[in-house]
């Protein structure tokens, strides 16, 4: 328990997937001018990033790493990921409309979400369990969402302000982010090891 | 349903090819990628134990020592592997790698104990500490800082009430360091005692 | 279209980076040095230009409705390709790039050339678009590595794969450490933009005047 | 060709005379005996980092202004401030040029770019320290030792210059509570002095510019959570700079929520991540990287705490 | 051997995926017509909202619909029109001519006075909810540049004596500029009309004269000076009816308060050079 | 904050609302000063639309000899007040005029005779003390009667409840909490029976049981007058309210005195509450008894310009300059003139302006008082917001309004707003934020009726 508490307070604050590993910058920009579809976004990211976690997590440690195919890992992994995204998006539509109207517009951006792919990717390297896969899915999501959030209420607030005209847009959005990513520092070298008690 | 087994198709064909290619690709490469590894293992032991000419897993050993009391906490509880150093076939130090947490996670560390009970080198071979900060621990300089202490000293960073100055600003990284150092002393006496070949 | 006006359009007036803002994730993640930057960079390029010539290649036969898919495994292919050459010959390199290599995958700068132009183009255009974009973005990785690498380490060109520790310009403990921190790629990115905006904006006003 | 030459205006006609100037005159006089405080202690260094950051950004914030072909508005003060606080929360041993540096970062980076006075998202003093951490952290991270040695204040014998917060943390040494109110410890130049800073604080109250929900919230926060790990509460709102910061940056106007409720929540949250921080964080002290975090969440929780309209009727659902 | 594996672990993989993906494509056919992402490159994006349609992609789906005319876009004109419109397969629409934003009115600071000082918000319509704004003119333009700020294109500017100034080459006729002006001073006109009477003022000569020296007294003068008979005299307030003007220019130099006005030619030139 | 259900509470302490303002009160220059009554002016001049509802028809013409309270506009609106003439003379005109508006509108110009010759209608009324709730209503009506707070609500509409709905407590709004006027501080004083006399006719003419009299604590003087007026009338209480602006605001008094919170677009008889000034209330008593209708009313002139000011009780549609002139005219020359108090009257661009039924005040301030400061931006101190009497985030409302969002304006309650300028008076960096409002509740309304239509 306490080692998966470790893992996803890891990937919320101290690993932040926007804020310190650069992963899903694009839809991070792309998607945060109002709070509403930024929450749209992080639901929908939360659950495929959950659920491919898990998925890869059988594909490679039930038929790549058996079959020592290894290095299949990325084009497997993004065609999983591509095809689990149409399934999703196939399943809301047809068991929950309302459900669908709220995410559907965001399921397809997903699949170019470098975060996806990133989280699969570091179960990998960790060599994570598949409890631990699928709880580091879900923490690198909420990390995201966690930041997204943040930054599209930021945003709003800032569509009052007189942004000097060259940095309208794309660069203070990342200058935000960097004074963001900057207050996260904060959280650097914390030991949540120590507060949920295991060594 | 013959358009779906169309489609079908010809995704089969072209992940066959691309199976294919990367087959190719893998046996062309997978040797020199396994090599790698060894390189950069041998090169971290040449490090700390200079006048080693031939290295010896000796692994398997660590479950036997590890253990103070039966189901009790490890007491070599980072060190991952321990090597032996043989110069012309004589055992002329022990190489102890261990990963202490440092600031930004684990740092893997390979120390290096002569058979005299000295230490020998000190090299970092993985870490994600604070650039300009933590990261400092690779330096060569800060690594010398422990060449030499003989067996049986408590290695601690001076703010610890130890001998070893810590790099300014780091404490965390460089008492993970000293925590490596420590142990792999400790470890090193151990083995001695035992009668192991390191002597 | 000539083949030296689809390559040059890459560099500078579609730069990828810093006028069509795509592959923002590896961009800041990876330009912590110059030669990260360059490795990181050739790295991408060489998929754009392989996945661009196949895809352009392929064009014809391939089916409208599983074009998407049919990207995905040709760029993968070209991706994992570069992985398991870079894993074995420049492993420092490798290393330091981390899962960024596998992640051109998922860049919107080959996803969105074998889209919009690959798809639609003759071989020799997509090569020459491949090149163009990819040395575009590995010029602007260069940049912005050059100025994070300068004034985050005090040192420039530092190689360690080959055992290079750079040009030391001032001292390590008057460099600003932050720049090289995720922050610091952020800030510094967003303000090379805006300035980049700032200085066009300027010469189409003085154009206009005179 | 005026007409009646009368003024029209929509109503009302009559405004208060306490103005943003004169707030921002009162915050400088409210800081006054911090930074009287951390000259005695510290002396000219003190000083002249004072001088250097305030200095750098006003002159910043000048030159950016006429660089973007705007009003120049230093007269507001509010450059002042920003690099005022700055220089109250860096170590006195920190080279002059860093602190220009980062009262030139804190006004250009956290204020200009977001559209000057009111529009900056995160506390300008507070990036400042944040970019000098991240950037300078081993001369930020270098402490001296108050040069007064007053008799009324016990004699602390700390063995090394380390602030109350790392001695803490490190070795396990409480220092006394009369030193850590009177000053007598080593730390940032304005943050040592508990009494100095609540007089400052009491000023503002007094003067009706700050209201109690934030700086309570916070401070009840930490002694709450200390206290529930087993610390010395008291000790840990006297040490470091939380109470500078619970007074004079989290309740910065411009980068705290406006609604009451979002005032409360943003205090406990700063409370909390105070806590965290120096009990289980990288850092001894967590005051400025609290409310930076904060500050970010600002937006959102005000989004969330818009007060009840008076007479608003419930919506069913 | 492992390129057997490679090959069938990843061949699977591949049909499986495009199994699902023909079924998916199969059930969910025509989610989005691919016309209408065409559509929105050819837009000019600047969501202005002219057309009457939620932004440009709202405006693209409504012509993928059917609902709206390949022409929808107000901003951009024929050529983008006739693209649309060989995205979408029809035949253009004949092209209707362009229009541009123009300042009815010349009464600027020098030329008509105030009744009082304002102090307010510096915005149009918020001065004229102040005892009806300023402008000793209640028609009269109030200067406070809401055109300009409601102009997307960079069209509109206030000059120096604080009346708007419409570059005709930069404007799209997207009509921003008209619904921001609380006193109608801004319409649209075809871009070819030259003579224009450049007043809204509907209050009698006498009181004309008190306020504005270049404002439409409603004389007469020009009715009967037009030899095509296309001005009439509507609320004291000279009306040109452009059909029937021929841009002979009598009028304006008849006109005693010169509120009838030649378009300047050179305007428009120096900016198409511009751009 | 506990809803009580109905009834006045018996809590002694000092009632009051959350948030408001403490702006300087300036009421010493005329709170001691009798009402005077004037000379009829020259000339009057009556606007046909002084009221909230339809505007009136004219029903005389120029050259018409008229006479004091005869009617002389009226419409057959629903919602409507009839106006009447102030003086006795001959109309010289009925013309477009300039009104407090600042725009022109259409008047009715009576050349004074001189003689105030009342109307042959005008005679005390016998039977007032029999007469039913319809005749009372119809009386007031007639009467012309509005709310002379400064709303001009048409007084018959308010006392005719919605169906489905009813009465239980009269308030009667002596709060007079905006600065400068005394107006209906010096009715209070001087006219307490008849304030007493007109609360007894609104009880029955909305059918209810109760009534209370809410009064800003520092008018003491008006609160023993009215009690030893009520003299041990169980069903009309007095209740001393803490100074504090905006005081007289209808659902704050509601709240401050029985607790009960108007719904959101509601109006106080949602809550069972009619409200009704003091001045209304003894309007109400000179129409039912004297037959009288509402030709005149008390005015405060006043603000450091004035040479004397004074509270005057003046033929409606006399011009502000002439008010000025019976107070001595000016000691320096006002650079703003206002209809009603600093914080919500109308300023105005000049002073041929005639003063309505709802004029409370006229207010002259001299160039340093009228010159606001610049704005700055907003600092985001949250002031606005605490001292919302209504609850709302004014710096929000006014933002998106200045950025032409006007969709998020509504969002924030703009039209919840009640206009009272707190939120511009307290703001240190002196935003207009009340104007910004304004300008929000119009376009959300104009895109309300948009949509409607």
């Amino acid at each position: 328990m306490g080692k998966l508490l470790v893992i996803f307070f890891g990937g919320v604050l101290l690993n932040n997937f926007i804020l310190s590993r650069f992963l899903g910058i694009c839809p991070f920009i792309g998607i945060s001018q109002r709070v509403e579809t930024a929450a749209g976004m992080s639901i929908a990211v939360i659950f495929v990033m959950g659920l491919a976690s898990v998925v890869t997590w059988f594909f490679h440690n039930m038929i790549l790493v058996p079959l020592g195919l290894e290095y299949l890992q990325t084009i497997g992994f993004i065609l999983i990921i591509a095809a689990l995204v149409q399934l999703v998006e196939m399943v809301i539509q047809k068991s929950s409309p309302p459900l669908y109207q709220a995410l559907g517009i965001y399921l397809p951006l997903i699949t170019t979400n470098c975060a996806v792919l990133g989280v699969t990717l570091l179960n990998v390297s960790e060599s994570y369990s598949l409890l631990e896969a699928a709880i580091n899915g879900v923490a690198g999501a909420s990390g995201f969402a966690l930041a997204i959030l943040l930054f599209a209420a930021i945003r709003e607030r800032m569509e009052l302000s007189e942004i000097p005209e060259s940095l309208k847009g794309f660069p203070i959005a990342l200058i935000t982010a960097g004074l963001m990513s900057m207050a996260f520092l904060g959280f650097a070298g914390f030991r949540l090891e120590a507060l949920f008690g295991v060594m | 349903m013959r358009e779906v087994l169309r489609l079908g198709v010809v995704l089969l064909v072209i992940c066959a090819i691309a199976g294919a290619v990367l087959a190719f690709v893998d046996g062309i490469t997978s040797d020199r990628i396994a090599a790698q590894a060894t390189i950069r293992l041998q090169q971290a032991l040449r490090d700390v134990i200079p006048e080693a000419d031939e290295f010896q897993d000796e692994t398997q050993e660590l479950s036997e020592v590890q253990f103070a009391v039966p189901g009790g906490k490890p007491r070599f509880a980072t060190t991952d592997k321990m090597f032996t150093g043989y110069s012309d076939g004589e055992p002329v130090g022990l190489a102890v790698m261990c990963s202490p947490s440092g600031y930004g996670g684990p740092i893997e560390t390979v120390v290096g104990v002569s058979s005299d009970g000295k230490v020998s080198g000190v090299t970092v071979v993985k870490h994600s500490e604070t650039p300009g900060l933590g990261a400092n621990i690779t330096n060569r300089k800060f690594q010398m800082r422990f060449v030499g202490i003989p067996v049986g000293t408590q290695v601690k960073v001076k703010k610890d009430g130890g001998e070893v100055d810590a790099i300014t600003g780091a404490t965390i990284s460089s008492r993970a360091i000293a925590n490596a150092v420590d142990e792999a002393l400790r470890l090193f006496e151990v083995v001695r005692d035992k009668g192991a070949p390191a002597k | 279209m000539s083949f030296k006006s689809e390559f040059s359009k890459g560099i500078i007036k579609e730069n990828p980076t810093f006028r069509m803002l795509l592959g923002m994730c590896p961009t800041l993640a990876t330009s912590l040095a110059v030669f990260n930057g360059i490795g990181m960079g050739l790295a991408a390029t060489f998929v754009l230009v392989g996945s661009n010539i196949m895809i352009s290649a392929l064009r014809k036969v391939t089916p409208e409705k599983i074009r998407i898919p049919i990207f995905v495994v040709v760029i993968a292919t070209f991706v994992t390709t570069v992985d398991l050459i870079m894993a074995a010959f420049v492993p420092g390199l490798h290393e330091v790039l981390g899962i960024f290599i596998p992640l051109i995958v998922v860049n919107c700068i080959i996803f969105a050339r074998a889209e919009a132009f690959a798809f639609q183009h003759g071989i020799s255009d997509s090569l020459a678009d491949g090149l163009g974009m990819g040395l575009g973005w590995t010029l602007a990785l260069c940049g912005l590595s050059a100025i994070r690498e300068l004034l985050g380490t005090g040192t420039i060109l530092a190689f360690a794969d080959f055992g290079f520790p750079g040009i030391r310009v001032f001292d390590q403990s008057l460099a600003a450490t932050m720049v090289i921190l995720p922050p610091g790629g952020f800030i510094t990115l967003g303000l090379l933009i805006g300035l980049l905006n700032w200085v066009i904006s300027r010469k189409s006003k003085k154009s206009q005047n005179a | 060709m005026e007409g009646s030459g009368l003024i029209v205006s929509s109503s009302p006609h009559q405004h208060t005379t306490v103005s943003t100037p004169i707030i921002m005159s009162d915050v400088i006089l409210a800081l006054m005996p911090a930074c009287f405080a951390g000259v005695w202690f510290f002396r000219l260094r003190a000083l002249a980092m004072m001088a250097v950051c305030v200095g750098s950004a006003v002159i910043t914030e000048a030159a950016l202004q006429r660089l973007g072909g705007k009003p120049i508005t230093v007269r507001d003060y509010s450059a002042a401030v920003t690099g005022l606080l700055l220089a109250l929360v860096l170590p006195p041993d920190l080279p002059l040029w860093t602190g220009a540096i980062g009262a030139i970062f804190s006004v250009a980076i956290a204020k200009f770019v977001f559209g000057g006075l009111g529009r900056n998202i995160f506390n300008p003093a507070l990036i400042g320290r944040a970019f000098l951490l991240a950037s300078w952290p081993v001369f930020m991270t270098k402490w001296s030792w108050p040069i007064i040695q007053a008799s009324w204040i016990p004699e602390f014998d700390a063995v090394t210059t380390a602030t109350p917060l790392v001695l803490m943390k490190d070795m396990g040494i409480k220092a006394p509570y009369a030193n850590l109110f009177f000053g007598q410890v080593a730390g940032c130049i304005g943050e040592t002095s508990a009494l100095a800073i609540l007089i400052g604080a009491a000023y503002l109250i007094y003067r009706g510019h700050i209201n109690l929900r934030i700086p309570l919230s916070f401070i009840g926060t930490v002694a709450v959570l200390t206290a529930l790990f087993g610390q010395d509460p008291l000790f840990h709102i006297l040490a470091g700079g939380l109470l500078l910061g619970a007074f004079f940056m989290a309740t910065d106007y411009v980068t705290s929520p406006v609604t009451p409720k979002g005032q409360i929540i943003y205090g406990v949250g700063c409370g909390i991540l105070v806590a965290l921080i120096r009990l289980y964080g990288g850092y001894p002290e967590g005051t400025c990287y609290a409310i930076l975090i904060m500050n970010a969440a600002t937006a959102l929780i005000e989004r969330y705490s818009i007060p009840r309209k008076f007479g608003e009727v419930k919506r069913v659902a | 051997m492992g390129v057997v594996q490679a090959v069938v672990v990843l061949g699977l993989t591949g049909a499986v995926f495009g199994i699902v993906l023909a079924v998916a494509a199969k059930k969910f056919q025509v989610e989005q017509d691919p016309r209408q992402d065409e559509i929105v490159q050819l837009l000019p994006g600047a969501n202005c909202g002219a057309c009457g349609f939620p932004g440009c992609s709202g405006l693209a789906a409504s012509i993928v619909a059917g609902d709206a005319p390949v022409n929808g876009c107000p901003v951009s004109g024929g050529k983008v029109a006739s693209k649309i419109a060989s995205v979408m397969g029809v035949e253009p629409a004949p092209q209707t001519e362009r229009k541009v934003a123009r300042v009815f009115c010349q009464g600027d600071s020098d030329k008509c006075g105030l009744r009082f000082v304002y102090d307010g918000l510096a915005q149009c319509r918020a001065q004229n909810s102040v005892a009806g704004g300023a402008k000793a003119c209640t028609y009269g333009c109030l200067g406070m540049g809401s055109c300009t700020d409601a102009c997307k294109f960079g069209a509109i500017q206030m000059g120096p004596n604080g009346l708007p100034i419409v570059d005709e080459a930069k404007c799209t006729s997207c009509g921003m500029c008209v619904d921001a002006c609380p006193r109608g001073i801004i319409q649209l006109v075809p871009a070819s009309q030259d003579v224009t009477v450049l007043c809204r003022s509907k209050i009698r000569g006498a009181e004309v004269r008190k306020t504005c020296k270049i404002g439409c007294i409603g004389c007469g003068i020009c009715v009967k000076a037009c030899p095509k008979g296309a001005i009439t005299l509507e609320d004291n307030l000279a009306v040109i009816n452009c059909a029937e003007c021929d841009s002979c220019g009598i009028c304006v130099e008849k006109c005693p308060t010169k509120c009838i006005t030649m378009r300047d030619d050179t305007v428009p030139d120096k900016a198409v050079h511009v751009s | 904050m506990e809803l009580s259900e109905g009834g006045v509470l018996e809590n002694m302490a000092l009632r009051t609302f959350k948030g408001g303002v403490h702006p300087r009160y300036n009421k010493d220059a005329t709170f001691k000063k009798p009402i005077k009554n004037i000379p009829s002016p020259g000339q009057v001049v009556i606007p046909l639309h002084q009221h909230t509802g339809a505007p009136c028809e004219p029903l005389v013409k120029a050259g018409d000899e008229v006479k004091v309270g005869q009617k002389i506009g009226d419409s057959k609106a629903r919602l409507t007040a009839p106006v009447h003439a102030s003086v006795s003379g001959k109309v010289k005109a009925v013309v477009n005029h300039l009104q407090s508006s600042g725009m022109d509108g259409l008047c009715v110009v009576i050349e004074s005779d001189g003689l105030d010759t009342p109307d042959e209608s005008i005679r005390p009324r016998d039977n007032a003390d029999r007469l039913g709730k319809e005749e009372l209503i119809s009386i007031i009506r007639e009467a012309g009667i509005v709310g002379l707070g400064g709303a001009a609500f048409p007084t018959y509409f308010k006392l005719t409840p919605p169906a489905g709905k009813t009465f239980d407590t009269l308030v009667l709004n002596g709060a007079e909490c905006e600065p400068y006027l005394s107006a209906d501080h010096r009715l209070m004083v001087e006219r307490p029976m008849d304030v007493v006399r007109g609360i007894k006719l609104l009880m029955k003419a909305s059918n209810v049981g109760q009534a209370v009299i809410g009064i800003e604590e520092n008018k003491p003087d008006a609160i023993s007058a009215l009690r030893q007026a009520v003299d041990g009338d169980a069903k009309i209480e007095i209740v001393p309210l803490e100074v504090k602006y905006p005081q007289g605001a209808e659902k704050q008094l509601i709240w401050a005195i029985l607790r009960r919170e108007v719904p959101s677009g509601g109006l106080p008889v949602d809550v069972g509450v009619v409200v009704n000034n003091v001045g209304t209330s003894v309007a109400v008593k000179e129409a039912v008894i004297d037959s009288m209708p509402l030709v005149k009313r008390v005015v405060t002139v006043t603000g450091t310009c004035v040479r004397e000011p004074q509270n005057l009780r003046v033929p409606i549609g006399t011009s502000v300059g002439d008010m000025i002139e019976a107070c001595g005219g000016t000691r320096i020359p006002p650079k703003k003139v206002i209809l009603g108090g600093p914080m919500m009257g109308v300023a105005q661009h000049s002073t041929d302006v005639p003063i309505t039924k709802g004029t409370s005040g006229i207010l002259l301030l001299s160039e340093n008082e009228a010159v606001l400061e610049e704005p700055l931006p907003c600092i985001r101190c949250g002031k606005c917001v605490e001292v919302c009497p209504m609850h709302l985030m004014p710096l929000s409302i006014a933002g998106y309004a200045e950025a032409g969002r006007f969709d998020d304006s509504e969002r924030f309650g703009a039209l919840d707003c009640i206009e009272c300028g707190c939120c511009s008076f307290i703001c240190p960096s002196h935003r207009r934020l009340v104007q910004g409002i304004r300008l929000a509740k119009a376009e959300i309304r104009a895109g309300q009726s948009a949509r409607r239509a």
